[in-house]
């Protein structure tokens, strides 16, 4: 097994081709869970109701970014038993579908992929240094963090 | 207490002004909160980026820790809101 | 939205080229979950202890394979608001590592995507009907259900 | 009651010999533990997939369905050991 791939960059990444990648660097894992965030047009609960968004700027906070997400995958690592990990972040200015963030975790065992991937992007979303800047009608805005991220990461609380 | 690189981040940095400063904070400074009343004396936009204390997150050497946290021997302070990536 | 695609096949299929065709068609979400069931090189709780497989051949109920998988779908679509599901399922000869399963699972928010995925997968695997045949050294042999896989299908009946 | 198609998979069929058979069960067939029953009677190799009866899934008309249910109009009925697809 190879070690864990963390990557944050400005660069547009292909999931496919990340996902082939991984794919092929855990052979004998019979279960990979993949989650891949991408950029919405809207805001809010749904297309039809929300506030179409334009554009999106992510800032981060270049050292921490990496540390906090390779913290994170050493504590996937710790809790479930994985053949290999990988979380890939953009950063920057992004269209709308853009591809943001891809987190795969592979395990001999689905349940282990499953769950070690809902966990990196649960806490991901609440630990990693990353800012997003929404462009609407009315201009740029910071993105507000939410309660409910609070409360899914906070079901993995040990 | 030797100089500390205190970073600001999005809607903080915004605040502030600038995204990094180089401060000497005096004797008295031990903690991150003290850390905060003595930055937000500084300028009327430090001054609004710590008004509202309770949506300002802190790391202390990129590791998040809470506003009561001693500085020690601290060479990196970083201020930013709740995080949004993923 | 197009509609669900469930597709039960001989042929092999790309992971990465059906990742990439599935975002293609779900840009207004901002979630997808997937998961990518491969073919094991071995039997058992991990490959250090388990019995080499060096083959496997997958049998399925034709007619039945593809209404089981379309029921899930629509059950999965009425228990979570979905942009997209898409499900495809292997049958036939397989080699180690070649994909066997492809379920991924597009929503506005991250937790319907991710639950919908481990909800689909869970039933596929006591539901839908395939039967995996594994060649080891004792010759071929039919793989047998686990109670484990009927306790996570359990977690989600209503 | 007519003719009606039985479907064997996986190890139930290693064990039948056949994948699939024409059948008209007698009267008095009227459920799918019924029908079991007097496929059983049939050969060998029925008797041994019938064996162990709590091994064996069934489906009609391509839905899953437990023993004790009905035959019904059936047209298609299909036994099969638990799934292990995935």
């Amino acid at each position: 097994m190879l070690g864990p791939t963390v990557r944050v960059q400005r660069e547009p990444f292909d999931p496919g081709a990340e996902l082939n990648a991984f794919l092929s660097q855990t052979p004998h894992a019979g279960g990979i869970a993949v989650f891949v965030g991408q950029m919405r047009d809207f805001r809010g609960a749904d297309r039809a109701s929300g506030e179409p968004v334009s554009a999106m700027s992510l800032e981060h906070y270049p050292g921490m970014a990496e540390r906090e997400l390779s913290a994170l995958v050493a504590d996937a690592q710790s809790r479930w038993r994985l053949d290999g990990v990988c979380v890939i972040h953009r950063t920057g200015d992004l269209a709308p579908a853009d591809p943001i963030v891809f987190v795969a975790a592979a395990s001999a065992h689905r349940a282990d992929a499953l769950e070690a991937c809902a966990f990196l992007i649960d806490w991901l979303k609440t630990k990693a240094p990353f800012w997003k800047k929404e462009t609407t009608g009315a201009g740029p805005r910071w993105v507000e963090a939410t309660s409910a991220d609070d409360a899914r990461a906070a079901r993995w609380d040990k | 207490m030797s100089v500390i690189t205190v970073l600001y981040f999005a809607s903080v940095k915004e605040k502030v002004g600038v995204g990094q400063e180089q401060v000497s904070p005096p004797a008295g400074i031990s903690t991150v909160n003290d850390l905060m009343d003595w930055l937000a004396t500084r300028s009327d936009g430090h001054a609004k980026a710590f008004a509202s204390r309770a949506m300002i997150k802190t790391a202390v050497d990129q590791t998040h820790v809470p506003p009561s946290s001693p500085l020690g021997n601290a060479t990196e302070v970083a201020f930013f809101p709740p995080v949004t990536g993923g």
